[in-house]
C-alpha cells in the first residue's frame, strides 16, 4: 500500500496552487510568537525561516529529525557548548510589508519580542531555560503597561538580553547558562525567526492587522488573509531557492480555505477534489480511512506521530475529592489503568491504522523510545477483574466513582464514552462532566474546577527525536514545571528520582538510555495513564505528485509539496 | 402620526438598550474567567492576572459597561482617555478589533443569505400558496401540503447535511461541480459565483420557510377569499386570476409579512445552524464562535446585532403595514 | 339578522362549546389531519414508552457499546442486522434502542418545556391584556425584549450560567436545556394571550359580568379563561414540534444534551461528524427520521386541530 | 320586456337546502323587490343565478338573461355579463370594497374589466361617475382609500361601481341596511334616479317590508326558500295574500310611528339619575359626548336616538359605570359616583347592583362556556348566596318570569335562539333587582318579530318591576313605541329632548326633523294605516 509514501520517480514540477481545507475557521495563531500547534506550525513553516530546520521527508515523520542550516550558514559552538555563534547567509530577504534583507539584528527583535506583556511567546519555559539573562529581562519587561505600543518599542529599543547580540548584521550569537543537546532543536521551533522591528512593532502580536501584514522570512508571503474565509500565501519574489535546503517550494500559491465546517464537509472537500489537504483535521473520520484505504490508496499517507492521548489526574494539593484521593493511591491508578481497554480505543480511532495501543510515557519517534508495558494484558484488552482486584485492595471493594472531565470534539467525545462504558465494567464509574474545547485549558488549570481525571489529555512532541525534554524533563519534572497554574494538565508529578535522571540527561551527550531508564521507572509509577500513540494520517486529493512530511508540523510539509499543475 | 412614530422608535430604542445591559450581564456571569481563557494554555497565574487587568476584569460592572460601549481594553491599546464614538460595542479578546468592525465585515454575508433566502421562499411559498388557495380540497392542494409539511417538519441541521451531501458531494464525485460546498463571494466581486455559493444555503433556509409560508399565504387567503370584496370583484366581472393574485392576495399580504418580518429577522440575526453547516463566514457563525470562545464582547455584540435586526424587520413590517392599512394595523 | 352585525366576540375564539364534546370529538375524527398526526404521535409517544422493553429484548442498553460484535477493526459499525435493527453507531451501540431512547428525551424536554412555557406565557398575556395600559406597555416591552434575544448564542450564556465554582452544573443540564426552551417560547403563547384577552376585555360578556359586580378575579377565572384555554391548548400543540426541534438543534450544536445520553439532534451530529453515516445510513437515517416523523406527526396534529377548532388561524 | 328571470331555482348547501324552487323575473325599468326574514334564501337566489357563490354550492333550475341561459355558461361567459349587463350593489358598502385598494382604482377596474380604455379616459369616465352619484368634490376622493369614507360615500362608490357600465340590470342586495335612516333615504333616493334616468331594471332585497314599499313595483315575499308570495307591490301592502305576508307587515313600522295610546306622559316623577355637562373624548378628534345633561325618573323610560357614532353608547357605558367621563358627573338618587380624575369611578356594590345592561348582542354578552344556569346563578353569587338550594331557586324563578322553559337552564347559549338568549341577558340584569337598566339596542339584533316580543317584554317589566330605562336605539319606530320621554343626540350634543309624542309629532330641531322624515315607508304609509290597524288587531 501507499500507507508509506512512495517514492517519486521524477523530479517534482514546479507551480500550481496547494488548497487546503481547514476544519477550524480561523487559524489559531499567526506569528512566530504565538504559533504553537502542529496546525499553526504548518503554515508558519511557508512564511518563517529559522537558523536551523529541518528538511522534510517523503517516508516517515521520524525521518524528519536532522537539522539542516536554513537561515544560518554555519555556527560555531564553544567547548563548553554554552555558547553558539552563528553566521546568516546573505541572499535571504523579507517579503510582504517590506522586502529588506534579513540581518541578525531582526532575530534579536524577534527573541525580545518574546515576553511582550501584551502577548507572549507560547513556550516561554524553554527560552528561560535556554537563554542567558531572559528571566531577568523578562521581569523588567513585565512592568511596562500593556496597550501601549509606544511603550513596548520603547522597552525593546532600550534593553538587551544578555544572552543574545547581534556583532554585526551577518552573526548572531546566542549565550545559555547551561549545556543542552538540544539547543539546536529548541531554535528550530519557529518561535525563534526573523521579524523586522520596523513593521512588527506597528502592531500588536498576532492581532488581525499583525497577520495582514505579515512580514515574511519564509519562501511565501500573505497576499490576503480574511479569517473565517481565506488565506492566500504567494511565492515571494525575491525568495532565492538556492538559499535554502530545507524548502523546495514547489508550488506559486497556498490557499488554505476556512469555510468547512466540520470533519466530514472537510473530507468531502478532498473527495470531491475542492481541496488538496486539510489542516486541524486531528483525525480524519474513520469511515473517510476506509474510502481512501479502499478506492483512493495513493492519496493517503500514515506515519507513525509521537502524538500521545492519555487520561491524567487532578493532582494539584487542592484537589481533595474522594476520588482525587483515591488516585494519589497507586493501586488505584492501576486499577483504572487495567480498566482501560486499549483494543477498543484503538479501534475507536479507526484501528491500527489510525493508532497504536501505548503503555510508556515516551512514544515511538522520541528519543530514548524502548517499547515497554509495565502491566500487560491480553491483546491490550484490559482486565476488569484485575481491575476490581486492585480496587479492593486499595480500600474500594465497591467500585469507586470518578468525576471526568472531557473536551467535546469528535474524538474526545468517542475516548470518553468509550472508557466510561469499559471502566464501569471494572467497578469504576465515571461521571462525564463535557468542557466546550476551546474552554478546556482555562477549566482544566482553574484550581477550583471539580474534576479527578481527565480524558481530555493529549501530547504531541514540539520535536521529533530528541524531544524528550517535553515530557519526562518538562510536564512531569517537577523542577521545570512546578505545580501550579501553568503545569499543562495539572499533572503535579513530583518525583526526585526522575528529576535526577533529567538533570542528568541534558548536559550529557547521549541522553537516550538516560531517558529509557527514566521511561520505565515513570510509566510503572502512573503519573498518568497512555491510552494509545496515534498514527498521522493525511488524505489527499489526487493533484499531489510529491509528497512530504514536516516533523514540526506532524502532517504535511506544505512547502515540500507539489501538485499538479 | 409622528407621535405615534416617535413612540415606535422610542420604544425600538429601549428595547436595544435593554438587551444590551441584560446580555452584558448575562454574559459576563457566565464567562465566568475570560483572562484564563484567553491567556496563552500554559500560561501563569501572572500573565493571566496580567490578561484580566488588560481586559480591566477587575474594575466594577459600570465601569466595565462604559468601557466596553466606549474604550477598547487595554490589551488592544486604544488611546487612552480618549472615548470611542459610536460605540465600539466592545473589542474581541480574540480577534483583537472592535466588534462593530467585525460585524460590519461579517455581515454583509448574512444578509446575502437572509434576503436572499426571503426572496426565494416569499416567491415560491405565495405562488404555491395561492395555487393551493385557488384549488381548494383539489390534488394540487393535498400535494402542495403534503411538501409543506415534509418541508417545516425537517430541521434546518438535518436538511443542510442532506442537502449538502447529495447536492454538493455526490454530484461533484460524478463530476458535476454545480454547487461549491461552502464559501462566500461578495455580491460585487462576481454576482454569479455569488449566487452560486449562496445557492445551497438558500435553498436549505427556504425548504423550512416554504413550508411554513405556504401554508399561511393559503389560510390568509382562503380567509380574504371568503370576503365580501372578492365577491364584489368577481361581480364586477374581473378576471380570476386578477381576483386571486391582485385582489385577495394583495389583502392576504399583511400577516405574511408580519410573519416574514419576524422569520427574515432570525435569520438576519444570525442563521447559526445553516451558516455553520454551510461555512458561511456570517455573523451567526462568528457569534456562535465567541460563545464557545468566551469571547464576550463578540457574544453581547452579536446579541445586539440580533436584536437590532430584530427590532428592524419588525419596525419596517409594522410601518409597512401601517402604511398599507392604518385601520386594520391601529 | 344576527348576521349582521359582525362583532368579534368570545363566541368566535372558540366556537364550539363543550357539551358539544362529541360533536368536537366527532368532528376532530372527522379531520384527516388529525387522525394521521393523531396516530403518528401515538407511535411516538408508544416508542418512547417502550424504549427499555425494546432495550430489555434485543439485549441492548442505550449506552451499552458492543465494540466487537458490532464494529469492525477500524471501528466501523455494521450496518442494520437481526441483532441490531438499525445496526450501529461510532461507539458500537445500538442505532435503534437509541433512536428509541431519542423520543423520550424529545418528549421529555418538548412537553414540560412547551407546558411550562404555555403556564407562563398565558399568565403574562392574561395580565398584559386584562390589566391594559401601563402594565401592558411593560409586558410588551418586556416580550419585545424576550423576542429580541437570539436563540442559539443566549443559550450557550445560560447554559455557562449554570456553572457553579467548581466547573460542575448547578442543575440538571437537561433542566436547563427545559427551562432555556421555555424562555424562549413563552412569548409566543404571551403574545396570543394577550391578544385574544385584550379583544375580550371590551366585550359585552366581560362588560355584562363588571355591571354584575364580577370581581377581577372571578372575571378572568370564570369568563376569560374558559374561553381563551382551548385556542391555547391548541397552540401549545401547534408550539410543541417547533420546541422538539430546539432541542434537537442545541443538541446537535452540542450545547444541549450531553453524551453518552441519546438525542436525536446528538445522534444526528455524531453521525455526520464522524463521516460514518456514508458507511452505515442508518446512523443517521434512524434518529433522521425519528425526528422527521415525531415533527411531522405533531404539526400534522395540530394543523387538524387548529383546522377545526381554530379556523380563524392566528400566526 | 323581461330583462332577467329566475325559473324553478333550486340551491344546496351540502345538504342544507337553501332555495327550493324560486321563480321571478324582472322587466327594464322596473323594480322587483325581494322581501323576506334573514335566512329565507334571498341573496342565495341572486347569487345562484349569477354564479357568485361558492363551489360548495348546487345551483338547479334556468335563469334567462335578456333570454339567454346563463346557468351553467363558462365562467368565461358570466364574467362577460357580470358587471357589463348586471351590475351589483351589497349590503355593507366597508366590507364589500377592498380595503387597499383607492376608490378610483376600483371604480376603474369596473370599466376596465370589460372594455380596453386608456388611462386619461378611463379617469374622466370615474370622475363622471362619481358626480353621478353624488360625491362631491370627486377629483380629490380619487385617491382615496375605502376607510375615509363615510358609509353612505362608501355605498355611493358601489352604486357608481355598479352604474359604470349602465348595465341592464342592477341587483342591490339590502344596500341600506348598514345605513342609518338619513343616509338610507339618500341613498334610496339615488337608487331611484339613476333607475329613472338610464332606465335600468333593479332587483332590491331587503328584510324590511317598510324599506321597499317605495320603491319596489313588485314585490317577492320569501321563507325558508319558497316564495310565499309574489305580486305587485299595491296589492302586497294592501291586500296581502298570505298569512306570513301580514305578519312582516304588521311588524313593519311603515311611516311615521303611531304612539300607542296607552303611554301617556306621566306628569311627574322622582328623579333617580342625573347626568349633567357630561363630557367625552377619545384621543385628539373632537369629543364624543360635549356637555350632555339629562335626567331620568323612577320607572321612567327614556329613549336616546341618534345616528351611529353620535355618542349613544358611550352615555351608555359612562352610565353603567364601565367608563369614566373627562368632564361633568354622573349621580344616581343625589350620589355621585362617576365624574373626572383617576379615582372619579368609585361605584359602591348596591349601586353596582341598581344600574345594570342589556346589550346589542345577545349572544356576545353571554359566555358560550357555561351552562344558563351558572350564567344566571353569578349575579346571586356575587352578592354572597352561596346555598346550592337557593341559587337553584332563584335562577328557576327568574326564567319563569322570562316566560322560558325551565329545561333551557342545562343549556348552553349557543343552544338558544336569538330571543332566548336576549330574555337570558335580561334575566340577568335584573336579577339584582336594578333600578335602572341601560338597554344599548337591546333589539336591533332580532328580528322583526321577535322584537316587538322583546320590546313587549320590556314593557311589562318596567310596569310590574317600577324599573327604569335608558333605551339607546338608532330605530325611532322602536324608540317611539317605548318610551315615555326622548332625547335626541348629533354628534355629542343633545339637539332634543321631550316627551315621546311632542317630539315626534312636532319636532323643534332640523336634525330631528330630518331624523323623522327618514323613516321609510312613508310614501305609502297613509293607504297602509288601515292594513297596519287590521294587522293589529
Ligand atoms: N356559503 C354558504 N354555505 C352554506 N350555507 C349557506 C351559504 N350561504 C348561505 N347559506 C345558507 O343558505 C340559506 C339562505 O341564505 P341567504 O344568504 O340567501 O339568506 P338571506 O335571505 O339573504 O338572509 P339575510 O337577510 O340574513 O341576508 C341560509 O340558511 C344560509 O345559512
Ligand atoms: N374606546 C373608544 N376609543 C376610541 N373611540 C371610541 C371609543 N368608544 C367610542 N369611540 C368613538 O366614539 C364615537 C361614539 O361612539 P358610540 O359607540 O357612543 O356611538 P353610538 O352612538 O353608540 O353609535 P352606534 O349607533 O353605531 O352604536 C364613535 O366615533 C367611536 O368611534
Ligand atoms: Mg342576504
Ligand atoms: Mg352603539
Amino acid at each position: 500500500t501507499a500507507l508509506t509514501a512512495p517514492a517519486m520517480a521524477e523530479e517534482p514540477k514546479f507551480g500550481g496552487t496547494l488548497r487546503i481545507a481547514s476544519l477550524q475557521p480561523d487559524l489559531d495563531a499567526f506569528d512566530p510568537l504565538t504559533g504553537y500547534s502542529v496546525d499553526s506550525w504548518e503554515i508558519l513553516r511557508a512564511v518563517t525561516r529559522q537558523l536551523v530546520t529541518y528538511p522534510g521527508a517523503t517516508t516517515d515523520i521520524k525521518d524528519d529529525t536532522n537539522l539542516v542550516p536554513d537561515l544560518a550558514k554555519s555556527w560555531d559552538v564553544t567547548p563548553d557548548g554554552k555558547t553558539y555563534t552563528f553566521h546568516l547567509k546573505d541572499d535571504v530577504f523579507f517579503s510582504g510589508p517590506t522586502d529588506r534583507k534579513i540581518v541578525a539584528a531582526d532575530f534579536v527583535y524577534g527573541i525580545k519580542r518574546f515576553c511582550d506583556p501584551n502577548k507572549q511567546v507560547a513556550a516561554i519555559n524553554y527560552f528561560n531555560l535556554a537563554i542567558s539573562g531572559f528571566v531577568d529581562y523578562c521581569k523588567e519587561f513585565a512592568k511596562v503597561p500593556t496597550g501601549d505600543l509606544a511603550a513596548t518599542k520603547a522597552f525593546i529599543d532600550s534593553h538587551e538580553i544578555s544572552g543574545v547580540s547581534a556583532p554585526d548584521a551577518a552573526t548572531l550569537v546566542i549565550k545559555s547558562d547551561t549545556k543542552n543537546y538540544d539547543f539546536l532543536n529548541i531554535l528550530s521551533m519557529n518561535f525563534v525567526s526573523p521579524v523586522p522591528s520596523e513593521i512588527a512593532s506597528r502592531y500588536f502580536p498576532d492581532s488581525a492587522e499583525f497577520r495582514k501584514n505579515f512580514p515574511s522570512s519564509g519562501p511565501y508571503y500573505v497576499e490576503s488573509y480574511q479569517d473565517g474565509q481565506k488565506l492566500v500565501l504567494k511565492k515571494a519574489k525575491n525568495f532565492k531557492p538556492e538559499s535554502d535546503q530545507a524548502r523546495k517550494a514547489y508550488v506559486d500559491e497556498i490557499q488554505v480555505d476556512f469555510t468547512a465546517n466540520g470533519e466530514d464537509s472537510v473530507v468531502q472537500k478532498i473527495e470531491a477534489g475542492e481541496a488538496d489537504l486539510s489542516l486541524y483535521l486531528e483525525v480524519p473520520p474513520r469511515s473517510a480511512i476506509r474510502r481512501f484505504q479502499n478506492d483512493r490508496d495513493s492519496q493517503i499517507y500514515a506515519s507513525n506521530s509521537g502524538s500521545a492521548n492519555f487520561i491524567t489526574f487532578n493532582a494539584r494539593p487542592e484537589a481533595q475529592s474522594e476520588g482525587a484521593n483515591a488516585l494519589r493511591k497507586p493501586e488505584v491508578r492501576q486499577a483504572l489503568t487495567y480498566a482501560v481497554n486499549r483494543a477498543h480505543l484503538v479501534q475507536s480511532q479507526g484501528g491500527p491504522v489510525a493508532a497504536v495501543p501505548l503503555s510508556q510515557i515516551i512514544t515511538s519517534t522520541i528519543l530514548g523510545h524502548e517499547p515497554f508495558d509495565p502491566y500487560p494484558t491480553d491483546g491490550n484488552k484490559g482486565d476488569p477483574e484485575k481491575a476490581k482486584a486492585l480496587l479492593a485492595k486499595a480500600g474500594y471493594p465497591n467500585g469507586l466513582k470518578l468525576d471526568a472531565a472531557y473536551r467535546t470534539t469528535a474524538q474526545f467525545e468517542t475516548i470518553a464514552v468509550t472508557v466510561k462504558e469499559d471502566a464501569a465494567a471494572a467497578g469504576i464509574e465515571l461521571n462525564l462532566i463535557a468542557v466546550p474545547a476551546t474552554q478546556w485549558y482555562a477549566f482544566i488549570q482553574d484550581p477550583s474546577s471539580r474534576w479527578d481525571i481527565s480524558l481530555g489529555s493529549q501530547f504531541s512532541p514540539d520535536w521529533q527525536g530528541p524531544s524528550t525534554r517535553m515530557l519526562l524533563g518538562g510536564w512531569l519534572n517537577s523542577d521545570a514545571s512546578p505545580c501550579g497554574t501553568g503545569n499543562v494538565h495539572s499533572i503535579c508529578y513530583s518525583n526526585p528520582e526522575l528529576n535526577k535522571l533529567a538533570a542528568e540527561a541534558f548536559p550529557s551527550d547521549n541522553p537516550g538510555p538516560i531517558w529509557a531508564k527514566a521511561d520505565k521507572l515513570v510509566s510503572t509509577d502512573l503519573p498518568w495513564i497512555p491510552l494509545f500513540e496515534k498514527r498521522k494520517i493525511a488524505l489527499t486529493s489526487d493533484r499531489i505528485t510529491h509528497w512530504a512530511w514536516s516533523s514540526l508540523a506532524v502532517q504535511a510539509d506544505i512547502t515540500n509539496i507539489a501538485v499538479k499543475n | 402620526m409622528t407621535k405615534r412614530l416617535l413612540s415606535i422608535v422610542l420604544r425600538a430604542t429601549s428595547t436595544l438598550l435593554i438587551v444590551l445591559v441584560l446580555s452584558f450581564f448575562i454574559t459576563r456571569i457566565a464567562y465566568r474567567n475570560p483572562a484564563a481563557m484567553l491567556a496563552p494554555r500554559n500560561a501563569t497565574q501572572q500573565t493571566i492576572d496580567a490578561v484580566a487587568r488588560a481586559l480591566r476584569l477587575d474594575e466594577p460592572w459600570y465601569l466595565q459597561l462604559w468601557y466596553y460601549l466606549f474604550r477598547g481594553p487595554d490589551i488592544q491599546g486604544a488611546p487612552m482617555g480618549l472615548a470611542h464614538w459610536p460605540p465600539a460595542l466592545g473589542y474581541s479578546f480574540r480577534k483583537q478589533a472592535p466588534v462593530t468592525d467585525l460585524i460590519l465585515a461579517k455581515a454583509p454575508v448574512t444578509l446575502s443569505l437572509a434576503l436572499g433566502a426571503v426572496v426565494i421562499w416569499m416567491s415560491i411559498a405565495i405562488v404555491s400558496g395561492v395555487v393551493a388557495a385557488r384549488w381548494q380540497g383539489k390534488f394540487i392542494d393535498h400535494a402542495l401540503a403534503f411538501f409543506a409539511y415534509v418541508g417545516l417538519s425537517i430541521p434546518t441541521f438535518l436538511s443542510g447535511i442532506l442537502i449538502s451531501f447529495f447536492l454538493f458531494f455526490q454530484l461533484s464525485t460524478i463530476g458535476i461541480h454545480w454547487f461549491p460546498s461552502s464559501g462566500y463571494v461578495p455580491l460585487v466581486e462576481d454576482p454569479f459565483e455569488w449566487a452560486r455559493h449562496l445557492a445551497l444555503p438558500w435553498l436549505t433556509l427556504a425548504i423550512a420557510e416554504i413550508g411554513i409560508f405556504q401554508r399561511v399565504v393559503r389560510a390568509s387567503m382562503l380567509d380574504v377569499l371568503g370576503q365580501d370584496y372578492i365577491r364584489t370583484a368577481r361581480a364586477k366581472g374581473v378576471s380570476e386570476n386578477r381576483v386571486y393574485f391582485d385582489h385577495a392576495l394583495k389583502a392576504a399580504l399583511n400577516p405574511i409579512l408580519t410573519l416574514g418580518g419576524l422569520e427574515l429577522a432570525v435569520i438576519m440575526g444570525g442563521a447559526i445552524v445553516t451558516e455553520t453547516v454551510f461555512g458561511l463566514d456570517g455573523v451567526g457563525r462568528m457569534a456562535i464562535a465567541a460563545a464557545l470562545d468566551g469571547d464576550f464582547p463578540v457574544v453581547i455584540g452579536t446579541t445586539i446585532f440580533a436584536a437590532a435586526a430584530f427590532v428592524l424587520c419588525t419596525l419596517t413590517v409594522d410601518l409597512l403595514a401601517e402604511w398599507r392599512d392604518p385601520v386594520a394595523a391601529g | 339578522m344576527s348576521d349582521r352585525i359582525h362583532v368579534v366576540t368570545a363566541a368566535e375564539v372558540f366556537p364550539a362549546p363543550p357539551s358539544m364534546l362529541s360533536l368536537v370529538l366527532g368532528n376532530l375524527w372527522r379531520e384527516k389531519a388529525v387522525r394521521i398526526g393523531g396516530a403518528l404521535v401515538v407511535l411516538v409517544i408508544l416508542a418512547a414508552l417502550l424504549a427499555p422493553a425494546v432495550a430489555w429484548l434485543l439485549g441492548h442498553g442505550p449506552t451499552d457499546q458492543f465494540r466487537d460484535t458490532a464494529m469492525d477493526e477500524m471501528g466501523l459499525p455494521i450496518g442494520p442486522s437481526l441483532a441490531f435493527p438499525l445496526g450501529a453507531d461510532g461507539n458500537g451501540r445500538d442505532v435503534f434502542v437509541r433512536t428509541l431512547y431519542g423520543a423520550r428525551i424529545s418528549l421529555l424536554v418538548g412537553i414540560p418545556a412547551t407546558t411550562v412555557a404555555m403556564i407562563i406565557g398565558t399568565a403574562i398575556g392574561l395580565v398584559s391584556g386584562f390589566f391594559a395600559g401601563r402594565v401592558d406597555r411593560i409586558i410588551s416591552q418586556a416580550i419585545d425584549v424576550a423576542l429580541s434575544f437570539p436563540f442559539v448564542v443566549t443559550a450557550l450564556s445560560l447554559l455557562s450560567l449554570n456553572r457553579g465554582g467548581t466547573g460542575e452544573p448547578i442543575i440538571p443540564p437537561v433542566l436547563v436545556v427545559i427551562l432555556i426552551i421555555a424562555l424562549f417560547s413563552w412569548t409566543y403563547f404571551a403574545r396570543l394571550t394577550r391578544g385574544l384577552v385584550l379583544a375580550m376585555r371590551t366585550s359585552p360578556m366581560v362588560e355584562a359580568a363588571r355591571t354584575i359586580g364580577a370581581s377581577r378575579r372571578r372575571i378572568i377565572l370564570l369568563e376569560i379563561l374558559p374561553n381563551i384555554l382551548p385556542v391555547v391548548f391548541v397552540y401549545w400543540a401547534v408550539q410543541l414540534p417547533a420546541n422538539i426541534i430546539a432541542e434537537a438543534t442545541l443538541s446537535f450544536l452540542g450545547v444541549g444534551i450531553q453524551a453518552p445520553m441519546p438525542s436525536w439532534g446528538n445522534m444526528i451530529a455524531e453521525a455526520q461528524r464522524t463521516s460514518l453515516y456514508q458507511d452505515q445510513p442508518w446512523f443517521l437515517a434512524g434518529p433522521g427520521l425519528a425526528l422527521f416523523l415525531a415533527v411531522a406527526a405533531f404539526n400534522t396534529l395540530s394543523a387538524g386541530l387548529r383546522n377545526v377548532l381554530d379556523p380563524h388561524h392566528r400566526t | 320586456m323581461t330583462v332577467f328571470s329566475v325559473n324553478d331555482l333550486r340551491i344546496r348547501f351540502g345538504d342544507i337546502q337553501a332555495v327550493r324552487g324560486v321563480s321571478f323575473g324582472v322587466e327594464a325599468g322596473k323594480t322587483l323587490a325581494i322581501v323576506g326574514e334573514s335566512g329565507s334564501g334571498k341573496s342565495a337566489s341572486v347569487l345562484g343565478a349569477t354564479g357568485l357563490l361558492p363551489q360548495s354550492a348546487t345551483v338547479e333550475g334556468s335563469v334567462l338573461h335578456r333570454g339567454r341561459e346563463i346557468l351553467g355558461a363558462s365562467r368565461k361567459a358570466l364574467r362577460a355579463i357580470r358587471g357589463a349587463e348586471i351590475g351589483f350593489v351589497f349590503q355593507d358598502p366597508l366590507s364589500n370594497l377592498h380595503p387597499l385598494k383607492t376608490i378610483g382604482q376600483q371604480i376603474g377596474e369596473a370599466i376596465t374589466a370589460h372594455r380596453r380604455v386608456g388611462g386619461r379616459q378611463r379617469e374622466e369616465q370615474v370622475l363622471a361617475l362619481l358626480d353621478d352619484v353624488g360625491i362631491g368634490n370627486p377629483t380629490s376622493r380619487l385617491k382615496d382609500y375605502p376607510r375615509h369614507l363615510s358609509g353612505g360615500m362608501r355605498q355611493r362608490v358601489m352604486i357608481a361601481m355598479a352604474m359604470a357600465l349602465t348595465p341592464a340590470l342592477i341587483i342591490a342586495d339590502e344596500p341600506t341596511t348598514a345605513l342609518d335612516v338619513t343616509v338610507q333615504a339618500a341613498i334610496l333616493d339615488l337608487l331611484k334616479k339613476l333607475q329613472e334616468r338610464h332606465g335600468t331594471a333593479l332587483i332590491f332585497i331587503s328584510h324590511d317590508l317598510a324599506v321597499v314599499s317605495d320603491i319596489a313595483d313588485d314585490v317577492v315575499v320569501m321563507r325558508d326558500g319558497y316564495v310565499v308570495e309574489k305580486a305587485p307591490a299595491t296589492d302586497i301592502y294592501l291586500r296581502p295574500q298570505q298569512s306570513y305576508t301580514r305578519e312582516l307587515l304588521g311588524a313593519a313600522r311603515l311611516g311615521r310611528p303611531q304612539r300607542a295610546a296607552s303611554i301617556s306622559a306621566e306628569p311627574h316623577r322622582p328623579e333617580l339619575l342625573s347626568v349633567s355637562n357630561l363630557g367625552r373624548s377619545f384621543g385628539t378628534t373632537r369629543p364624543v359626548l360635549d356637555n350632555v345633561s339629562f335626567s331620568i325618573g323612577k320607572g321612567e323610560i327614556l329613549g336616546l336616538v341618534g345616528e351611529s357614532g353620535s355618542g349613544k353608547s358611550t352615555i351608555g357605558r359612562l352610565i353603567a359605570g364601565l367608563d369614566r367621563p373627562d368632564a361633568g358627573m354622573i349621580s344616581f338618587q343625589g350620589k355621585i359616583y362617576a365624574q373626572p380624575g383617576p379615582t372619579g369611578l368609585r361605584i359602591a356594590p348596591d349601586l353596582r347592583a341598581a344600574i345594570q345592561v342589556v346589550f346589542q348582542d345577545p349572544y356576545a354578552s353571554l359566555n358560550p362556556r357555561r351552562r344558563i344556569e351558572a350564567i344566571l346563578a353569578d349575579p346571586f353569587i356575587i352578592y354572597g348566596e352561596s346555598d346550592k338550594a337557593v341559587l337553584r331557586e332563584r335562577v328557576r324563578h327568574l326564567v319563569n318570569d322570562m316566560e322560558l322553559p325551565a329545561d333551557i337552564l342545562q343549556r348552553y347559549p349557543s343552544e338558544l335562539s336569538g330571543g332566548q338568549r336576549q330574555r337570558i341577558a335580561i334575566a340577568r340584569a335584573i336579577a339584582l333587582k336594578p333600578s335602572l337598566i341601560v338597554a344599548d339596542e337591546p333589539v336591533s339584533a332580532l328580528d322583526i318579530t321577535t322584537q316587538a316580543k322583546i320590546l313587549a317584554l320590556l314593557g311589562r317589566l318596567r310596569d310590574r318591576l317600577g324599573v327604569s330605562f335608558l333605551f339607546i336605539s338608532h330605530d325611532l319606530g322602536v324608540v317611539s313605541e317605548l318610551c315615555d320621554r326622548v332625547i335626541v343626540l348629533e354628534k355629542g350634543h343633545i339637539v332634543e329632548s321631550g316627551p315621546t309624542g311632542r317630539v315626534f309629532d312636532r319636532p323643534e330641531h332640523a336634525y330631528t326633523r330630518q331624523l323623522i322624515a327618514s323613516i321609510p315607508g312613508q310614501r305609502r304609509a297613509p293607504s297602509l294605516s288601515g292594513i297596519r290597524e287590521a294587522a293589529h288587531v
